[in-house]
């Protein structure tokens, strides 16, 4: 494929290589929003669509903040904290009910959340989208070996996500929290055994995910549109990752993330090139950009026909 | 040791029911190892064994649920191993469980018309009242009847207690009129007064099947069965009459003298 | 100081205008809640602003929510022409909603008038008499793109749009015009917030210029990464990505952009300039090129009432056909298919104090028809 | 009589007087809406086979609901322009006939249905309610991009598909067919869930080991009740692009499957009205909510919370009590 493609006269190793770079940073991303929507099934098992209200309202804390102060990293701060709070008080308000009914309760609770959020968020900061920049001690591309002209912001968001993703590894592996984080994922018994207090556990794990979605929307946010129902496309991005990774587990989640990264990524580029083989070029970038745009549900439908729990679930 | 066992009994008739060294482990775990068990017609075999030894494994590739190994598993004489639990049943297998698994929203009557649906073998009738069609009715009452819940045919399951469910749980068995029944701890949970009735009724059904029976109950158990196994860690550490294994040291070393 | 004249100028046109007019039940149906409730509120109040202006009180506005939703759309049409019995029909922001509304409501003979949706399939084959569109055929925007290309002497573009009709015709619009070769043509996701490989390619495609459509939030995304990926060459687009409401959330990725538009706030007529400063007057913003369309629908629709009574259907889209209202446009006149002859200006981005706006630099296109009237048979 | 039997009973009377009332008022737009109400709740009364019946969250219902629109969407285009909807191997045509778009529709939607539930009932839990909603984007993505028959701009039909004996243009008229058709359905659904059929499918959801274990095959009971849930959805589908006279992806979007999905709960699941009463109600409340307030929405995501929190059955639960669903 990569001969035929470098038949076509613009496309070369170095672009391909940006592209799979391209492919990872997206899937980073996923991650840091599909991290705290599996972790948040693992131990509670929760079914959260509101996880990309959560999303929205850390860009939206991070525009409002970062235009009051002119700093990107106080926006960043107030997307954490923002969401993290509004986390709380939903598990707090609403959430901690649904523990304890089925799925299908769940979906439509937390539906409802997205109706109250979106709509709530578009009565206080109007219906236009909010502005979010990129500081410029990030902004502008730099030259990676090779040539490679990549924006210094993009690989700034690989480094933090894999750095939360580090992170969330030695929280879970190493400190008294993640201890009880597992006991939670493992046996609910234990935890009450371990003399923990489960409700508090639970609004912690609720807090730390919904701060994870807003974290990622304040970043995504630099560099896409802030809007009210920006969450609900990247709320089903991250579904699917983590169905793909197997429902609970993070290193799933992360695997998923990247393989849906690249899958969403490359497909856009190479699906139409190949349908070129076949048919004229406008009818072949047609038929190749719908096919792309339904690639990731074909890989995440092939994924769960062949392994039905994902690729790391323990359970379904 | 186990062929010793075995030909310390004399049953003369062919096994209905037959596992021939079934293996299985999970991971470190040994679950199973080298079964070979046989129930005959008209007998009820016990299988005795200490919390963790591998009953619910064993009953599992029994009834299908859990695929073993190495071995295989012989029901009338047919080697079912590669068979689903259902078509098990079709050929004559009937179950009951630990743990009652039942329609809880659904009246009693019509878990006992579930098990004659399915003898019937015709599901996919989506018109008639299943509750008015006489054949799947019959069936379903009679077992009811033979079990004692048909003053109860109208409750819900979940109204049971915890005995009456275990009642049903034979009654729906019966609706399949198996050619051999796989019981696991039917007693559990019951009263003194229910065990009794249970163990009676138990007493005369094997002759119309036989019936392997796990349970914790020791008094139902030496007084109904024709044959003992006790299931040690995986394994058949002894297999025989209900003297020959309380007089078996093996046996009192590694189970009943635990609870002696 | 103002709202006091502007009130008094009212109750005077209340008193010339009320003894003739017959009254007008006008039905608004447009998006006002989720997400692009921005250009159906600015729609509203554009056309609201012009009617409270004329003071003419026999005309009555019903204003209902599609929430982008063509089934909801098509029943509060239903609505509107079965129960509350309007007269002339307005407001749809969207293509798909606008297909799905527009036919049935004049095949049961009411009047409508588009401020913002033109679809090429009723410019053409699909035009009805009573069917006026007042902002533009969905290709003109881009067409005046294409134009400002060949002046601006660029030679190799590299195009994308979404992969629905509206992006299909935004480029075949843009190629219309355009003569230069093409470095690139991708068609994007619907909806897609990312285009980090698309810009990748058009670094290595070995372009000399942009043109992209990409409406509301996608549009966003992708200047503000555009600017990131540090690629300098020139980007032209329809003015949809750089209109008021949404500049201030682009910020500087978008200065110096070059944009089409039929409309510009500093588009120098005495309409245009009382329309600004009243806009902002009541609403506290600055007015986007949606509510100037909102406006100019309104004064079209109060024209023809001032000429002919809405129960004399022919007179009526006769005074219609007339076009005769000041438009914010300046020059504004239908083609036979009742869509605008009009000219497209380029705009340059460019800032104001703290806030991103648009200024004229030039006309891309002159008193510029559609392609497709000559299909239109009415 | 229960008391759900009451509700069910009172629920129909309003179906059957709404509508009256609305022609001899004269407020046609009345008659819309109950059109709209009835044919929400036939797809919901479908889904409630799957789900209230079964146990199957499906996120996917848009999809089957969706090719019934495209059906008929399809068929009456090319029946209005003349041309054939496809010449070889065998020439077929459009039509305008609305027996024929039916059963177009619940065909392909059944055998939509029979393929996704073959892939998708191979997972359970999370993973089913992600495999269908999985389905039903990429029948959403693919129909934006068929541009053949529109795109994301849908296609319209400018005139109402015909059915013999009446003018289907007439709301009330059209409103009769469609009530007609939920009573179809409702009966059908009613015979079902108390048929062998039901009687087993109904056990498998509660103890599926059990119902292998008397030798019948849950997932293939499940197979079947997806399929038929899906070509009931794939009626209504058919039904509503004729009310719009419009069809679009809107149909297959995911928010779609996640209206049919309220319907059913607000009404309550596994109970043979509660999907008409949730389509009723919410039908109302858009309506209603709608004319209040342009943040409507806020008031109906805080109703349906406060109906998952408290009202456990939905809303019948709520007037009826939780009693016997069968029997």
């Amino acid at each position: 494929m990569f001969l035929m493609l470098q038949g076509r006269g613009f496309m070369s190793l170095i672009l391909l290589i940006e592209q799979i770079l391209n492919g990872l940073q997206f899937g980073i991303m996923l991650f840091l929003m599909a991290a705290g929507l599996t972790l948040i099934f693992g131990v509670m098992g929760l079914i959260n669509l509101a996880h990309g209200s959560l999303y929205m309202i850390g860009a939206f804390c991070a525009a409002a903040v970062a235009g009051m102060t002119g700093s990107f990293l106080l926006g960043l701060i107030a997307a954490l904290a923002g969401a993290a709070l509004a986390g709380a008080l939903v598990e707090l308000v609403v959430i901690r009910r649904l523990y304890r009914k089925d799925h299908l309760d769940q979906v439509l609770a937390t539906f409802a959340l997205i109706l109250i959020f979106s709509e709530g968020t578009r009565w206080i900061f109007g219906s236009f989208p909010l502005f979010l920049d990129v500081p410029d001690y990030l902004s502008g591309p730099i030259t990676l070996p090779g040539g490679i002209q990549y924006p210094l912001y993009r690989l700034a968001l690989i480094v933090i996500g894999l750095a939360v993703g580090l992170g969330l590894y030695l929280l879970i592996s190493k400190t008294r929290l993640g201890v009880q984080i597992r006991a939670g994922e493992n046996d609910r018994e234990m935890i009450a055994a371990l003399g923990i207090d489960i409700a508090k556990l639970y609004t912690i794990v609720f807090a730390l995910g919904a701060a994870l979605a807003g974290f990622a929307g304040a970043l995504v946010g630099a560099i896409q549109s802030v809007q009210v129902g920006m969450g609900e496309p990247v709320l089903i991005m991250a579904f699917v990752v983590i169905v793909i990774g197997g429902i609970g587990s993070i290193k799933g989640a992360l695997i998923g993330a990247l393989l849906v990264g690249l899958t969403d990524t490359l497909g856009g580029i190479f699906l139409p090139e190949v349908m070129k083989l076949f048919f004229d070029p406008s009818t072949a970038t047609s038929i190749g950009s719908s096919l792309a745009s339904m690639a990731i549900y074909v890989l995440m439908a092939a994924v769960l026909v062949l392994k039905p729990a994902g690729l790391f679930g323990a359970r379904a | 040791m186990t062929e010793q066992a075995v030909s310390a009994t004399s049953v003369p008739r062919t096994p209905v029911l037959e596992t021939r060294g079934i293996c299985k482990s999970f991971g470190a775990l040994r679950a199973s190892r080298d079964i070979s068990l046989d129930l005959r017609p008209g007998e009820i075999h016990a299988i005795i064994g200490p919390n963790g030894a591998g009953k619910s494994t064993l009953i599992g590739q029994i009834c299908g649920t859990i695929k073993p190994d190495t071995g295989s598993v012989h029901l009338l004489g047919k080697d079912v191993t590669h068979e689903a639990t259902r078509m098990r049943a079709r050929a004559g297998l009937g179950r009951t469980f630990q743990i009652s698994s039942l329609a809880m929203e659904d009246t009693v009557l019509q878990n006992a018309v579930l098990g004659a649906l399915g003898a019937s073998g015709k599901p996919w009738r989506f018109w008639k009242d299943a509750l008015h069609d006489r054949s799947l009715t019959q069936t379903a009452e009679e077992a009811l009847v033979r079990v004692g819940l048909e003053d109860l045919a109208r409750h819900r399951t979940a109204e049971l207690s915890h005995g009456q469910r275990r009642q049903l749980e034979v009654a729906v068995a019966l609706t399949l009129r198996p050619k051999a029944l796989v019981m696991d701890e039917p007693m559990a949970g019951m009263g003194p007064e229910g065990s009794r009735l249970l163990t009676g009724f138990l007493d005369r059904l094997r002759h119309e099947a036989p019936i392997l029976l796990v349970e914790h109950d020791m008094d139902a158990v030496f007084s109904l069965a024709d044959r003992i196994s006790v299931l040690v860690y995986g394994e058949v550490i002894a297999t025989g009459s209900v003297e020959e294994i309380r007089a078996n040291a093996a046996v009192r070393e590694a189970y009943l003298g635990d609870e002696a | 100081m103002k709202v006091m004249t502007m009130a008094a100028t009212a109750v005077l046109a209340l008193g010339l205008t009320s003894a003739q007019a017959e009254p007008v039940k006008v039905g608004m149906i447009t998006t006002l809640s989720g997400g692009g409730a921005g250009l159906g509120i600015d729609v509203r109040d554009g056309f609201l602003l012009a009617v409270k202006q004329s003071g003419n009180s026999d005309i009555e506005v019903i204003v209902e929510d599609d929430q982008r939703k063509p089934d909801v759309a098509v029943q509060l049409a239903d609505k509107m022409v079965q129960s509350d019995k309007v007269d002339v029909m307005t407001g749809i922001i969207w293509s798909n909603l606008a297909m799905a509304v527009i036919p049935s409501v004049t095949a049961q003979g009411k009047f409508y008038l588009s401020p913002n949706a033109g679809p090429s399939a009723l410019a053409g084959k699909g035009c009805h008499p009573n069917y006026f569109n007042v902002a533009w055929q969905n290709d003109n925007l881009h067409e005046g793109a294409g134009a400002y290309a060949n002046f601006a002497d660029m030679k190799k573009s590299f195009i994308l749009a979404p992969n629905y009709p509206a992006g299909k015709d935004a480029l075949t619009g843009y190629k219309r015009f355009y003569k230069g070769d093409l470095a690139g043509e991708i068609y994007t996701k619907l909806g897609q917030t990312d285009y980090a490989a698309e810009l990748a390619q058009i670094r290595a495609s070995g372009a000399d210029s942009v043109f992209f459509f990409l409406p509301g939030g996608m549009g966003i995304s992708f200047l503000k990464q555009y600017k990131d990926s540090g690629i300098d060459l020139p980007v032209v687009g329809p003015a949809f990505s750089f209109d008021q409401g949404i500049l201030q959330a682009v910020g500087d990725a978008a200065l110096g952009v070059k944009n089409t538009s039929q409309w510009s706030k500093d588009i120098a007529n005495e309409t245009n300039k009382a329309f600004v400063e009243s806009f902002q007057a009541e609403y506290g913003r600055l007015p986007s090129l949606y509510a100037s369309q909102g406006f100019d629908t309104a004064n079209l629709l109060l024209s023809a009432m001032a000429k002919a009574d809405v129960s004399d259907a022919d007179a009526f889209r006769a005074a219609l056909e007339e076009a005769d209202f000041r438009s914010t446009r300046g020059n504004f006149k239908f083609g036979p298919n009742h869509h605008p002859i009009q000219d497209i200006h380029v705009r340059e981005v460019i800032k104001e104090g703290d806030v991103y706006t648009n200024k004229i630099i030039g006309t891309a296109l002159t008193s510029h028809a559609d392609a497709y009237w000559a299909e239109c048979d009415m | 009589m229960t008391r759900e039997t009451y509700v069910n009973a009172f629920t129909l009377a309003l179906f059957v007087a709404i509508p009256l009332w609305a022609v001899v008022a004269d407020e046609p737009f009345t008659i819309t809406l109950m059109t709209r109400a009835a044919i929400f709740a036939i797809a919901a009364v479908g889904l409630n086979i799957a789900l209230g019946l079964g146990g199957l969250v499906s996120l996917g219902h848009a999809v089957f609901f969706g090719l019934g629109g495209y059906s008929m969407g399809i068929l009456a285009h090319h029946a209005q322009t003349y041309t054939a909807l496809a010449e070889w191997p065998l020439l077929i045509e459009g039509t305008k006939s609305m027996p024929v778009i039916w059963l177009t529709a619940i065909v392909v939607s059944s055998l939509a249905a029979l393929v996704i539930g073959i892939l998708s009932l191979r997972t359970a839990g999370v993973y089913f309610i992600m495999i269908t909603l999985a389905f039903g984007q990429m029948f959403f993505f693919f129909a934006i991009s068929w541009s053949e028959y529109g795109g994301e701009d849908g296609l319209s039909i400018y005139v109402r598909n015909g059915f013999p004996g009446l003018d289907t243009l007439v709301p009330i008229q059209f409103y009769g067919l469609c009530l007609g058709l939920l009573c179809l359905v409702l009966v059908f659904a009613w015979r079902l869930a108390k048929s062998p059929f039901g009687l087993a499918l109904n056990a498998a959801r509660q103890a599926p080991l059990r119902v292998e274990t008397v030798g019948l095959d849950p997932a293939r009971l499940r197979l079947i009740a997806f399929v038929l849930s899906g070509a009931i959805a794939g009626l209504a589908g058919a039904l509503f692009a004729d009310l719009n006279r419009f069809v679009s992806p809107v149909m297959f979007s995911w928010q779609t499957s996640g209206e049919i999905m309220i319907f059913v709960i607000l009404g309550g699941v596994g109970r043979l009205f509660g999907p008409v009463v949730g389509a009723l109600v919410f039908v109302a409340l858009e309506h209603w909510l709608g004319g209040l307030s342009e943040f409507w929405h806020i008031y109906l995501g805080l109703l349906l919370l406060l109906i998952v929190l408290f009202a456990r059955g939905g809303l019948i639960g709520l007037v009826a009590g939780r009693e016997a669903v069968h029997d």
